[in-house]
Order: structure tokens, then sequence, then C-alpha cells
């Protein structure tokens, strides 16, 4: 019921907006914040009352809903998408804030912000297939509204690229979700949607997993978006607001890799292992891609947009390493990117606001005027580098270390990526903020006002603090992870068995048993 | 008894000469007497059907399309002097207002 | 020489038909006798409408045969009764204002409207081939005349040729169908021509298979699947906004309840000579819906090359035949009924008197300066694109589970593919209504009347969309 | 152990300055920025002497303590603790970075005091000491991968202090990216080693080495080279130096601290860290060995030819560093940290130098535009001239001894090309350091009129007289030829021991497990029959102070007796113009390298993203808009021909039905 009321929170306040005048705009953006920052505080008690222990999903509530059909409202949250939704109502509350300076239209942007929050937060939560995909949908609306009402000059071909794309892959996800409906009633004899009695009970053979990987797999690659798929986030990234990039980087991207660990691994584990070197490459392409086209954008947005694809492609290559390390990492690293690219993407908007343009050649030597937003942005270039000692590393490592147990080659190409990470994020920053200043206008840039800084200051406490302890933040996905690593690999092994998953752990406890011997001589 | 396929390829014919006239006539009220003609080929097959299958149904069916032809032709023509009203003409190749 | 037998004549079974019967020809009547002012008609056909639905429940022991197998009470024709009795309703209401602005002389409106309505009761309900060509044709004749209504202009005189011109056409294939099949079964009746197929005893076989083709010539005409559909975008234009409204759902409906039961009911047994025709027909017909629509920049000529593409979802639903498929066809109708009439409601209610605001930029901006009309356009077209939690997504995932369960996965994956291109097109509409600066102040004159048939479409798309459960249940026998 | 859990104070001290520093720098004033940056290392020095007096005491044969925080990273059986290991070899690194770094910090005061920022330039200085005790301290890989990262970036701001220049900038990023190359291929050591341990932490990896890394084999050669690769990235090694000497533009002290005596040693450090596996792998070290020989060699050349007093002394330093690492190569661990300790002593101590005089010189850095100083600079001078005999291996300052050991090693554990390379890479380096010495503070004086030198502040001159007095004493660690008088030695051994015997017989074993029988019976023979030659050592030093002595008086010839000859003898020479333009090698990576990646990207985006990936996509779209118009251009509006459609579309369903499927 808790779980309800927050997710439905923003809904409930966004039809209040409705009844706020439109001229009374304080009023409009402090009851939005007001809502955003309460659904954000309340969240935390998700938090405290999660146990850690179990991978079973908690806070759950399950009311038939379309009795007919089976559907029913259940959902619940459990280690895979606990913190998600946590940092969903953060970000939330934080893109709210840095929206204060919206121009037009400033109630019905707010109403679609907080509806955009219950979609989201709907999908995160969602344990019934109808269910999910419902919000899974229903937050493309108020998203394509932002970047299409209150974007850039080319807002409409990117938001309709943004809709159309989106929608694409997800209708395909229906028809499959559909097809398991009924499979799911010829063999068990039960028609339902819910998703934990199909993942524990359904039975699939090679080749119908592979034909519903596939349809899944399109749907979330997309989202993510994994390379070839990803051009739609540099459109969507650039023309939308800077809230909107927060929320499209921070949360929306992580749909999708989301929905490839609730969904994929567990539903289709023989197809997964089968399309592991596939999507592994993909991921690994995506990832020098990625960076690669980085170094060359002349737009901030751009920019980090492209680097988004390379570090979906870590959490990508996370996730099918099938191990605890890739998978730990590969969630935390949802949660790092969240932070750090929506992070950029303010710093981006507030000097955007400030200069009304966002190209490189533009700037230089920022960091004499605006030194506050200097150190902001240093820290968040360092943490999308994955300097240790802040958040992106602890996840890039866990991550590489994980695919390198088992695929040494993508595992060798995907470090590589730190090497061009640092290329593009340090040349941008010199060429942002180094260097003698070129443009007069520059000069007279104002620093960050306090509310920018209130919005910069939760992130960048977050950088270090994962960065330095993030045990409070993966100590919530240990039980699931080994539930979800127990989910694939019997049947991983069935498939391959020169598993690699025992070969890591054999030499371990060798080498510790031989070391003891070695003592004792 | 003249055999049933003569009664259907008469028919047939008579219906194909309809459907040409709707093809390649402009006025629209040839056009539809040339639908007219589709209606009475039809008719032409019901009765034989009926005739050679001993039943009624066809009958029924045919008095049944008649009344609608007498219908129709009420209904169009009505139609094509409203049209006339505005236009003042009935060729149906002056008629696209409306396209793509 | 056989006596013609003496037919079983089971009124009760008839009393929506006769209730509306009567409720139109006292509408006629009242028109005659009542002053300038109108509006008394409005409630009387209202009223009708309402007893008629009610009379659609005389019968409860469903299926009721009667008439010697020519009519019948059952599940789909009292649920589709009842989607004529709203679709009819909602288009008087959304007349009310319309006809006062556009000068329309309402009393043969109302009652041709009427009139249409027992059409389509009858063709909803009858189960021989005679009934149905009488359905269709007392529908067919009704919306000759109501699409070319405003007299005085060409555009829905032109409008109305056309669709008599084609109609006629039309139905001459049709009833050439129907007697290609008559004649290789004997019978005229729906039973009797499955008895016949099933038992082998046709004729040549030739005949038959043309008879159906001819069939789904006749029927894709009414129901505009393509290529059967060129008369619909110019007539759904030329024609009144709540008369295309009205023709967009009722008789489609009623077209599609008796398609759906000659198909499934005469000719399941053949089902493999005209499954792949369908299949192209459903296919096309999306395809080429969706993609004309792209191009439109009328928003009456965007709507009816929707309700093009949606005619091909719908065709679906034939194509899997199981009774399934034809609770997915009510529900899709219902639904369709709701987000239909919702949309045009917004259509009228734009128009003004010498301007209808029909260009798709006499859009721009009415997302902010009336939001309310907005969001609720908003809503409609996104629930015809299939967005959940709305209507129109329930809906076809009901099409698209009845077609999987049978095995059609490539129909439907088209489909699906069609939505997504569908979503471009009702997404351009939004794109208008927020995303472009407007050219002018939008006057909107918000006529009370049109707004409850908008509020009526939100209530309907969004209740369907978030709770279909019970009309779910009420849909599946 | 309790005192052992002093042990995160020393990090803590710093960071704690680095975090005053940066945030309230501007506000708090310039002398009080001063004393919090310089207290820092102080007290971490004095932490640090606290830490050695406990270990003076450590029972002999039990580990050494270390001491964790808290666990930091923990993934299934992958747990990674946030500890520091105290044992002799982070003990001494520990002692020379907050020793110097303290020293360091002092100069600072006097050398940058005109700065604005200031505090900023303090805030990293201290950030970096944080960074670089992590990177000592630490008890596993991936801590000492937060310092080796830190420090790097570290490095990275400070070089780009002067953030104006575009120089500054353009070195800044290249040393973090080709410090990142390596830290890409530390990284796959890291991840190779956790595949073959099961753990990171250095205590258990080494005592596990001999037991699960086969001797010789494919795997301890990978995960070695791997890591090498890092140091040499770190440690600015053939073929990753390159970015050492553009590093010169940062501020002089950063120089002194970071590229001379701490940061870049730390990739020597490392493979210390790492013996126990490098022992494993013969091929590895003969790799460090010969990359360590080459570079002494090839950088020192680069130096003779270099104008600019920094670059001169960079390149001197990645000469040095190469002895270390030949030290590591020919597994003479122990020579290498002591060279390490005493190059940190002079090297510092001549970068200081170096910046004293430009300090006085207003920013001169060309030695042409010097000459004759010696007179300005009393106090810099004698004790650059102190740092330059040491490094030119002098008895009995301390480079001879630290340099001779190396040599000695390379002669007996190694063979004779290791020690040709090290001797002439001698030979060159006292040549070229008393050329710098003899065209700066001797000879006429061409110093540009308008500039006035002056000697440095006492703040600046203090800790130079300090490093000197190092440089010159710092050889008494590890006197050799008495045995037991080498307290380097004796102190580093416990940390060092390997037993090799054990490690072969291992390895045999592991290899028959596999089927594979094979005996190392040789290379154990060989290893255990080098004996300590006190005759043949003696002869080495005194053959090696005569070509250091040789090198000083080809130096005295051509700078002092004959300044003429040197410009006359180059002119022209294809050979001199290819050392003076550092054999070219910049633009070698320039053009083989970085070009074709930004043009390769650039294709990369233009073409096969905007045109090709997002093409598709647009085609797409392209395409669906030209179907529609196509779908509506059937729509003519003339009835006859909707008709027509229709009855064609009749006859193409009769087709169609007539078909089977």
């Amino acid at each position: 019921m808790f779980l309800t009321f927050l997710t439905f929170l923003p809904l409930v306040g966004a039809i209040a907006l409705a009844f706020i005048p439109k001229e009374e705009e304080g009023a409009i953006k402090q009851t939005a914040l007001a809502v955003a920052i309460a659904d954000f505080l309340l969240s935390l008690q998700l938090y405290a009352d999660f146990d850690t222990t179990t991978a079973a999903m908690q806070f759950t509530m399950d009311i038939p809903w379309i009795t007919d059909w089976g559907i029913s409202y259940h959902v619940g949250l459990d280690g895979i998408s606990l913190l998600l939704y946590i940092m969903t109502t953060m970000l939330t509350a934080i893109a709210i804030l840095a929206s204060f300076g919206v121009k037009k239209h400033v109630k019905e942007y707010m109403m679609a912000m907080l509806a955009l929050s219950t979609g989201m937060l709907g999908v995160f939560i969602s344990l019934d297939f109808f269910l999910f995909y419902v919000f899974w949908e229903f937050q493309l609306i108020p998203m394509y509204l932002i970047i299409g009402v209150w974007g850039g000059p080319r807002r409409i071909y990117a938001a309709v690229k943004f809709f159309i794309y989106t929608a694409v892959g997800s209708l395909l996800m229906l028809v499959a979700i559909i097809w398991m409906y009924f499979h799911f009633h010829e063999t068990v004899g039960v028609f339902t949607t819910d998703i934990m009695l199909i993942t524990q009970q359904i039975n699939l053979d090679m080749i119908e997993q592979k034909w519903l990987f596939c349809a899944f797999f399109l749907a979330f690659a997309i989202k993510v978006p994994m390379f070839p798929f990803h051009t739609w986030l540099p459109d969507a990234h650039v023309e939308a607001p800077t809230a909107g990039s927060v929320i499209l980087a921070g949360v929306l991207l992580k749909m999708g890799t989301y929905g490839f660990l609730r969904f994929n691994l567990p539903l289709f584990p023989l197809a997964s292992v089968e399309f592991l070197p596939y999507v592994c490459g993909l991921a690994v392409i995506g990832i020098v891609y990625g960076a690669l086209v980085a170094m060359m954008q002349e737009d901030l947005k751009k920019l980090v947009a492209y680097s988004s694809v390379s570090h979906l492609g870590f959490v990508m290559l996370g996730i099918f390493a099938f191990n605890h390390y890739g998978l730990q990492g590969a969630l935390l690293q949802n949660i790092n990117h969240g932070i750090t690219s929506g992070a950029l993407f303010l710093l981006v908007g507030m000097i955007y606001d400030r200069r009304h343009t966002r190209l490189i050649k533009d700037f230089g030597g920022l960091a004499k005027v605006i030194p506050v937003f200097t150190v902001c942005f240093m820290i968040m270039t360092l943490s999308s580098v994955g300097l240790p000692g802040t958040n992106g590393f602890i996840g890039e490592f866990l991550i590489l270390l994980g695919i390198f147990q088992n695929q040494m080659g993508f595992a060798i190409v995907a470090t590589s990526g730190v090497i061009f990470a640092a290329c593009y994020m340090l040349w941008m920053f010199q060429r942002v903020m180094f260097l003698e200043i070129k443009h007069p206008e520059n000069e007279k840039l104002t620093d960050m006002t306090p509310r920018e800084l209130c919005t910069m200051i939760p992130l960048i406490i977050f950088v270090f603090w994962i960065g330095f302890y993030p045990k409070p933040f993966t100590k919530t996905f240990d039980a699931s992870i080994e539930h979800l690593i127990t989910q694939v690999e019997p049947k991983k092994t069935h498939e391959s068995p020169g598993g690699h998953h025992a070969a890591v752990a054999t030499p371990v406890k060798m080498a510790k048993a031989e070391a003891g011997l070695h003592e004792t001589h | 008894m003249v055999p049933l396929s003569h009664y259907l390829i008469l028919s047939a014919t008579l219906f194909s000469i309809g459907v040409l006239g709707v093809l390649i006539r402009r006025n629209a009220i040839v056009v539809f007497m040339c639908v007219e003609i589709m209606l009475n080929a039809v008719n032409i097959s019901l009765i034989a059907f009926d005739r050679y299958l001993n039943q009624h149904d066809g009958q029924i069916f045919s008095f049944m399309v008649m009344c609608v032809a007498a219908a129709e032709v009420s209904v169009g023509l009505a139609i094509v002097i409203s049209l006339f009203r505005n236009k003042a003409t009935v060729n149906l190749d002056e008629l696209n207002l409306m396209k793509w | 020489m056989d006596l013609i037998p003496a037919p079983e004549v089971d009124l009760i079974s008839l009393a929506p038909v006769l209730v509306l019967s009567v409720f139109t020809m006292l509408v006629m009547l009242m028109d005659l006798f009542i002053g300038k002012n109108k509006s008394g008609l409005v409630f009387v056909s209202l009223t009708g409408l309402l007893m008629t639905a009610v009379s659609s429940f005389a019968k409860t022991d469903w299926p009721v045969h009667s008439f010697g197998g020519s009519f019948v009470v059952d599940h789909m024709s009292v649920f589709f009764t009842m989607i004529f009795c709203l679709s009819s309703a909602l288009a008087i209401l959304l007349s009310v204002d319309y006809n006062k602005r556009e000068k329309i002389r309402v009393g043969e409106y109302y009652s041709l409207i009427l009139f249409c309505t027992v059409g389509m009761i009858i063709l909803a309900s009858s189960t021989d081939l005679i009934m149905i060509f009488l359905g269709i044709e007392i529908v067919s004749l009704c919306l000759y005349v109501l699409a070319g209504i405003r007299r005085g202009d060409v555009r829905s005189s032109e409008a109305a040729l056309k669709y008599f011109l084609l109609g006629a056409f039309a139905t001459g294939f049709l009833l050439y169908g129907m007697t290609l099949l008559y004649g290789s079964t004997g019978t005229t009746k729906l039973a009797g021509i499955a008895e016949a197929i099933s038992s082998g005893q046709t004729g040549s076989q030739p005949l038959l298979t043309m008879g159906v083709i001819l069939l789904v010539l006749g029927f894709g005409f009414k129901v505009a699947s393509v290529p059967f559909h060129m008369w619909a975008p110019d007539v759904y234009q030329g024609a009144p906004t709540p008369v295309t409204a009205f023709m967009a759902v009722g008789p489609k409906a009623a077209a599609f309840a008796a398609f759906f039961r000659v198909f499934t009911e005469a000719m399941p047994g053949l089902a493999p000579s005209w499954e792949m025709v369908l299949s192209i027909v459903a296919v096309i017909t999306m395809f080429v819906g969706n993609l004309g629509a792209i191009m439109q920049t009328n928003i009456k000529r965007l709507l009816a090359y929707s309700s093009i593409s949606h005619a091909g979802y719908l065709l679906i639903a034939i194509i899997a035949k199981s009774s399934l498929a034809s609770s997915a066809l009510v529900f899709y109708m219902l639904a369709y009924a709701f987000m239909t009439f919702g949309a045009f409601g917004v259509v009228t209610l734009l128009g003004r008197e010498g301007k209808e605001n029909l260009e798709l930029k006499d859009y721009s901006g009415l997302g902010f300066q009336a939001p309310l009309l907005g969001l609720a356009m908003t809503i409609f077209l996104l629930s015809l694109g299939g967005l959940p939690p709305l209507a129109g997504f329930v809906a076809k995932f009901y099409i698209f589970q009845a077609a999987l369960k049978e095995g059609y996965v490539t129909l439907v994956v088209l489909a699906v593919l069609n939505s997504a291109i569908s979503f471009y097109y009702y997404l351009r509409v939004i794109v208008f209504m927020y995303m472009k600066e407007p050219e002018g102040e939008l006057q909107i004159s918000l006529t009370p009347i049109t707004l409850l048939v908008i509020i009526i479409g939100i209530l309907g798309t969004v209740e369907l969309g978030l709770f279909p459960g019970p009309v779910l249940s009420l849909a599946h026998p | 152990m309790s005192f052992v859990n002093l042990a995160f104070l020393v990090p803590l001290f710093p960071l704690i300055g680095s975090i005053i520093n940066g945030f309230f720098g501007l506000k708090i004033g310039k002398d009080r920025v001063s004393w919090v940056a310089c207290t820092g290392p102080v007290l971490s020095f004095i932490v640090t002497l606290v830490l050695f007096a406990g270990t003076l005491f450590h029972t002999a044969g039990t580990p050494y303590p270390e001491q964790s925080l808290f666990t930091w990273i923990s993934a299934g059986n992958f747990h990674v603790d946030f500890g520091f290991q105290i044992d002799p070899l982070s003990l001494v690194m520990m002692m020379v970075v907050t020793g110097v770094g303290s020293i360091i910090h002092i100069y600072s005061i006097g050398y940058m005091h005109e700065e604005y920022s200031y505090y900023r330039y303090f805030a990293y200085l201290n950030l970096f000491l944080f960074s670089m005790l992590l990177l000592v301290m630490g008890n596993n890989f991936l801590v000492m991968f937060i310092g080796w990262e830190g420090v790097g970036v570290c490095s990275y701001f400070l070089i780009g202090y002067y953030f104006e220049k575009k120089s500054a900038c353009d070195a800044g990023v290249k040393a973090f990216v080709v410090n990142r190359v390596g830290d890409f291929a530390f990284l796959l050591g890291i991840f190779g080693i956790f595949k073959m341990f099961g753990t990171i932490d250095f205590t258990e990896v080494m005592l596990a080495a001999p037991t699960t890394l086969i001797y010789n084999s494919e795997a301890a050669t990978l995960i070695t080279l791997a890591l090498f690769v890092g140091a040499t990235g770190k440690s600015a090694q053939i073929p990753l130096y390159t970015w050492l000497p553009d590093a010169m533009e940062g501020p002089t002290p950063v120089s002194a601290l970071i590229h001379a005596a701490t940061m870049v040693t730390a990739g020597v450090y490392m493979v210390v860290r790492c013996s126990a596996l490098f022992n494993l792998a013969p091929l590895t070290m003969m790799i460090i060995a010969l990359v360590g020989g080459g570079t002494a060699l090839f950088a020192a050349t680069i130096g003779c030819t270099q104008w600019d007093i920094k670059r001169v002394l960079a390149y001197s330093t990645v000469s040095q560093i190469g002895y270390m690492f030949l030290a590591c190569g020919v597994g003479a661990y122990t020579a290498a940290i002591f060279h390490l300790v005493t190059h940190a002593f002079f090297k510092a101590c001549l970068f200081l130098g170096s910046g004293s005089v430009i300090h006085g010189m207003h920013h001169e850095q060309d030695i042409r535009k010097m000459g004759g100083l010696k007179d300005h600079f009393p106090i810099t001078y004698v004790t650059f001239l102190v740092s330059t005999i040491a490094i030119a291996g002098i008895f009995p300052f301390s480079g001879f001894f630290s340099k001779d050991e190396i040599l000695y090693h390379a002669l007996m554990d190694g063979n004779v090309i290791y020690w040709g390379m090290g001797i002439s890479g001698a030979f060159i380096t006292a040549f070229y350091m008393f050329r710098l010495v003899f065209l700066t503070f001797h000879g006429p004086s061409n110093v540009d009129p308008h500039v006035h030198p002056h000697e440095s502040p006492k703040v600046m001159t203090l800790p130079l007289i300090i490093l000197a007095f190092l440089a010159l004493t710092g050889g008494l660690l590890g006197i050799p030829l008495i045995h037991g008088w080498h307290i380097l030695h004796n102190w580093l051994e416990p940390v060092l021991a390997f037993d090799l015997e054990t490690a072969l017989h291992a390895s045999e074993r592991m290899l028959a497990e596999h089927g594979h029988h094979t005996s190392f019976a040789e290379v154990l023979h060989k290893a255990q029959h080098t004996s300590h030659n006190i005759w043949l050592e003696i002869t080495l030093m005194v053959f090696s102070v005569g070509v250091a002595l040789a090198g000083i008086a080809t130096a005295w010839f051509f700078y002092i007796k004959r300044p003429e000859l040197p410009g006359k003898l180059v002119k022209g020479q294809w050979g001199f113009n290819l050392v003076e333009n550092k054999y070219y090698v910049d633009e070698l990576y320039d053009e083989t390298i970085v070009k074709p990646i930004v043009k390769g990207s650039d294709m990369l985006w233009k073409q096969a993203d905007v045109r090709g990936v997002d093409g598709a996509v647009n085609g797409v779209a392209w395409v669906i808009s030209f179907l529609s118009k196509i779908a509506s251009s059937f729509q003519s509006g003339f009835v006859r021909n909707y008709a027509l459609i229709m009855v064609v579309g009749f006859i193409f369903l009769m087709i169609v039905s007539q078909m089977e499927f």
C-alpha cells in the first residue's frame, strides 16, 4: 500500500496542480517541488524497511484488476529495483528544482514532470506484465511532451523519434507478452500475467526462448540504448530541456537495463546464454564506438549523450557477465550513471541558461570566472571517467572484473574504454573550462546560484559516498543477484558444460588452502 | 429445359456490361443506370437458381432487390439533383474537390 | 407447387427493431407538428434509443432464433445493439449544436439516424442473407442521404454522390456474391449454408469461391477495407462532422457484425479459401490506412484514414474466428465508439459558423489555450493509437490476444508495427496542439451538449482502459 | 599491535588539508593556507616515524600488521577492504613521500607565493600526497589503484595548473591519457590476478603465488606483463614515457615532488611489491630489464640535447627510473628501492634547485640564457652541485652506492648487455648533468640584461640544504661489501624474501598434474650459483667512478674549455637532429595513433553514425513517408477510378484465392 501511495503521489500532485491558477507560477513550482521532495523523503523509508537478506519481493500488494484475463495490480520491490526506485524519486525532485527557470507553460511543465515520475516509478514496481506495459508506455507521453514542448529547435523531430522508436520496440514486446500468456495457459493451465509466477513456472524450449528473447531484447535495447539502436538518444538529449535530459539519462535509460535483469535473464536463460556473444559484442562496440564518437562532438549535450551510450554498454556487459561481480557492477553502474550523467546534464543546462549555447567552441576559460561551477563539473567529469574514489570506478571495475572471468576478449576491449573515456571527457573539460577566455561574453558569467548548488550537492555527496563506501548500496543487491544467478545458472551449465562460474571459485579456494599449508610448513 | 449455365452466363455477361459501364461512363445518371443493370443481372441468376433449385427464397430475394433498387433510384436521383444545384454538372470527372 | 410456409413470427425478439421504428416515425410526425423549436425531437430520439436498448433485453435466454432462422437474439446481437444505440445517441447529441450552427433541418436528420440504427440492428441480428441485404440497404440509403444533408455545400453533395454511386456499385457485387452463395448451397440461411458446406452438398466450387470473394468485396466496402475503401476518405471529409463520426462507428460496427457472422457462422468450412484473402486484405488495409493518414492535413480526412486502419485491425478478429474474437470485436467497437465520438466531438467544437477549422494548423496552440480540450483530444488520439492505459490499448490487446491464441503471429506483428506507424500521425496532431505556436487567438465556444459528448467519450475511454473488467465479462459470453 | 591503528592518520592529514584549502582557501588567506597545507604532510611524517618505530620492534617471522578500515567493495566472493599495510617496504615509501613531500610543501610556500590561486595549488598538492600515500599504503591492488589513479589525476591538475596556457593543458591531458593506457593494462593485470588467485590482497596473493602460478607459464607472464605495462605508464618508461617531459609545464615544485621523487617511482614500487609474481615470470623480467636499461640509455641521450633546464632533468628522471627497472628486471629489488630513495633526494634537490634558479630568473628556463649564475645563487649552486655529483655517481655521494649496486647486479644476475647499457647510461648521465651545471652556473653570463637574478628566500633554500644533505649521505643506507651493513637490504629482506626452490617444485608438481613433466632444475641451479664476489664488485666500482669522471671531464671540455666546439660538431649532423628532436617519438605517436583515432572517430561519427546508423533510422522514416505518398496518390478523387480500383482489387483477390499457400 505504501509503495502504491508513493508511486501515485506525484500523479495526485500533478492533478492537484491543475487546480492552481496558471498565473501563480511560484506556487505551482513550490507545490511541485514539495510533492517531489516529499515523495523522495518518504521513499527513503523503503530503504530503511528493506530486508536485504531475501530475494523475495517486498512491500508487495496484489489485488485483482482485470480478472477475466488474470491481470492483477501486483507491485513490489526487490534488490534490483529498490535503488532505482529511490533514485527516480530523487532525480525527479532534483529535476523539478533544476527547472524553476522554465519560462513558458510552467503549470503544464510541472504536471508533466510529476506524471512522468509516476510512470517511471510504476515501471520499477510492476510485477504484472500488463501493468508493466501500461507504465512502460505511459511514461512516454509526458517525456514526449517535455521534449516536444519545452525543447530546443529540433524538438519535434527529436520527440517524435523518441516516441516512435521506443514504441516500435515495446509493441513487439507486447506481442511476446501475449504469446507467453497463452503459452503459459497451455502448459500450466492458468491465465495470468503475473511476472513472478510466469518467471518461476514457464517452460520454454530453445527456439521459443530465442524468439521471445529477441522481442524483449529489441524493446530494451532501444531503451538502453545499445548500439545500433542508439541514435534517438543524442537527438532527444540535445533537444530536451535540462530536466528532461536529466530524467532521460538518469532514469529512462535504466528502464532498459532493468528490463534485461527482470525479464530477459530469468525468463530466457537458454537464449541469454546463446545470444551472449552477440549482446556482449554489441555492448563492447557501444563502449568503444560511443566513446570515439563522443570525442568528436561539438555540442556538450551530445557529448554526454554519446558517453551514455558508452557507459550503458558497460552496464550491459556487466549484466551479461552472468556472475555476481558483473551483475553487482551493472546494478551499481545503473545508479552511478543516473547520478553522474544527470549531474552533467544539469551542469550543461546551467551554462546553457547563461550563454544560450552548448557548443564547446563557444566556451573556454570558464574556470577562472565560475570556480564553484568548475569544481562541480570537474567532480562529475572525473566520476564519468571512472576515477577510483568516485562512484563510476566501482561500477566499471566490478563489471570488467566480472566479464573478465568469463569473456576475456570482450573484457580487454571493453577495458580500453577507460582510456577513451579519459580522452573525450578531459579534452572536453579542457576546451570548456581551461585555456584563455576567447569570447568576451564568458567573462561576465555568474557562478552557481544557491538553487543550482542545491541540485548538485546531493549528487556530489553520492559520487563520493558510493566511491568510498558503496556497501549501503551494494548490500541491497546481494540477495537478488544470487537469486538471479540461480535462475540463469543451472540451465546455463546444462547448456554449456564447461560453465565458467565454477572455474572461478576453484582457484580461489585452492590458492587459499595452499597458502595456509605454506604458512604451517 | 434450358440449362442453368445459360442463365448464369447471361447474368454474368449483363453484370460485366454493368460494371464496364460504371467504369467507362462519365455521366452520373448513366453510371447509375449501369448499376441498375448489375442489379438486374443478379436478379436473373437469382431467379434461375430459384427455378433450378425448385425453391422460393430466390424469388423473395429478387423482389427485395427490386424494392431496394427502386429506393436507391429515388435517393440517388435526389442526390444528383442536389449536386446539380450546387455545381451545375453531373459529369463525374468534374467531381474531385476532395482527394489524396 | 408448394405453398410458401407461414413463417414463425416472434415479435418479442424483434422488439428493439419495432420500438425504434415506432419512435422514428414519431419523430417524423412530431417534426411536422411542433414549431420552430425542435429540441423536443432530440429528447424523443434519445428516449427511443434508450427504450430500444432496454427492449433488446426482452429475450435473455440467448440465443433465440426466430423467423425460421432468419433472426437471432444472441450475445453478440444484443451487445451490438447497445453499441448502435450508444453511437446513435452520441451522434444525435453531437449534432444538436452542429445542426444549429450549420442550419441543417433536424427532423429528417434525426429520423434518418434512427432509421439507420434500425437497419444496423437488423444487420447485426440477421442470420439470413436476405435480411442482411435488407439491413445493409437500410443503413446505406440512410447514410447516402445523411452524407449529403448539407444541401448547400458542394463537398457534402459530392460526398453523397460518391458514396451513393460506389455504394450501389458495391451492393451489386455483394448481391451477386449472395446469389452465388445461394445458388451453390440452396439456401439463404447462414446455418443452412454452413451445413451444406460441411456436408459437401455444394454446387460448383469456383462459383462458391467467387461468391465468397464477392462477399469480401461487398462487406469490405461497407467496413472500408482496402482496396474497397476508396470512398471513405472523401466521404468522411465531405459529410457533416457528426455524420462522419456516426459513419465511422455505428454502420461500420454493424457491417462488421454481419461480416463476422457471415464468415464465421456460414462459412467456417470454407475458411482456408478466405482466410488468406482476408489476411491480405487486413494487412494492406492497415498499411494503406496508416500510410495514407501520415500525409493528411485535414483532421477529418486523417481520422478517415485512421478509421480505415482500424478496420484492418478488426479484420484480424474475423480471421481469428473464435468466440474470443467475437468478444474482442465487440469490445473494440465499443472502445472505438467512445474515442471516435470524443475525437469528432472536439473537431465539431472547434468549428465556427463559416469556418470549420478542419486543418491541422488550426489546432496550433490548442493544448495550452484550452487545456482541457487539448487534453481530451490527446487522450482520444492516444487511445486510437493504442497507448495504455486507455480503451484503445485494451481493445487492441484483446484483438491481438484472440489472434495469437489462434496462432496468427505474423498478422499480429504486422498489426503492431502498424500501431507504431499510426503513432506518427496521431502524434502529429498533438504536435500541432502543443508544440506549435498558435496562428491567432482561437475562438472556442464551448457548447454544452457537444461538451457532454466529449465528456462521455473521455469517461468511456478512460474507464475501458483502466477498469475494463465489467465490460469484458459482458462482452465475453 | 596497536600502533598500526594510527596508519589511517597518515593519509588523513593531507586529505583534511586538501579539503580545507580547497573549499575555504580563498577566504582564509595565504598565510593560513600555507600553515594548513604544510601541517598535514609534517604530521603525516611524524606519524610515519611512529609507525616506523613500532615496526622496528616487529617480531621476525610474523606477518606485518595491516589496518582495515572497512569493507570497501563486496560482491560475491570478491571482497576488498579499505586497508593499509605497514611493512618495511611501504614504510620506506611512506617516509620518502611524507618526508620529501613535507620539504617540497615548505619550499612551495616561497615558490608559489605570488600566485593568485595559491590555495588551489596547495589543495591539489595535499590531495596528491593523500593519493600517493594510499598508493604505497594500500594492502591490496584496488586501494593501490585508487592512489594510482588519484596521483594521476592530481598530476593532471598540477601540470595544468596554469590552465590558461594551452601547452600546460595539453600536457596535463596527455599525462592523464598516457597514464590511462598504463592503467588499462594494470586493470587487466588485476583482473587476471583475481581470476587466478580469487583475491587481490597483497599478502594473500604473494603468499599463494608460488603455489598458484606456474613458473614461466603463460598466465604468469601475461599478468606480470600487464602489471609492468601499467608501471611503464606511471613511471614513464618506453614506450609510454612521452608525457613526462611535457609534464614540466607544471610548477617546478610539482615536478620535484610528483615527476621526480614520488609518483613516477610508483611503478617501481608496484613491481617490487609484486616481486613474488615477477620472480615467477622470467620472460617478463627480461623484458623489464631490457626496457629499463633501454630507457636509461635512450632518455639519457635525449637529455644531452635539451636546452630547457627542467626538460633536461625530466629526461634524467626517465633515465634514472630506467635504472630502477633494470634493477627490478635482474631481481635486485633492494637496489631498485635504494636507487628510488636516493633518486628522490637528489632529483628533488635538483628540481628544487632549478626552481630556485627559475624563480630568481623570473621564469626563465632556457639554459642558453643563463650561465655564470653561481655567484648570484650561492646556496642553490652548492646544493645543485652536490646533487649533480650524486646523480653522476661519484663516491661517496648517495648516487654512487645505489647506482653501483644496480650495475653490479646487472652484471652478476643478468648479463653483460644489461651492464653495458647501464654503464654507458652512467657516462652520458654524468656528461649531460655537468653540461647542465656548467651551462647554468659557470662560464660567461648570457642573462638577459633586464633580468636581475637573485637568490631565493630562506623558505626555499632551507629545503635545498636538507635535500642536498640527504643526497650526500643517503648512500649510507646501503653500504655494500661489508655483510650486514646494508641497512636497506636487511630492512626489506622480510618483504622480498622469495623461496625460488619451493616455487619451482610447486610448479613442477602443478605441471605434472596437467600431465606435463618439466624440470626446472637448471633454473634453480643457475640461481643458486651466483655468488657475491667482493673483488669484482670493487673493480666495478672503480671502473664506474672512472666512467663518471670521464663523463664529467668531457662535459668540462665541451662547455668550459672549448664552449664553441659542441655547436660546430653537431651542425648538420642528422644523428644530432634526431636526438635533439627526441627521436621524433612524439611525432610518430601522433601520426600513427592519435591522428588515425581522431580521423577515424570523425569518420565514425559523420559517416557511420549520422549517415549509417541514424541514416538507416531516418531512411525507414523516409521510406514510410514515400509509401505514404504512394498510398494516398491512389486517392485521385475520381469516382470511376475508385470503382476501377475496386474491380482490380476484386480480381486480385480472386487470383489470391486460387493460389495455394
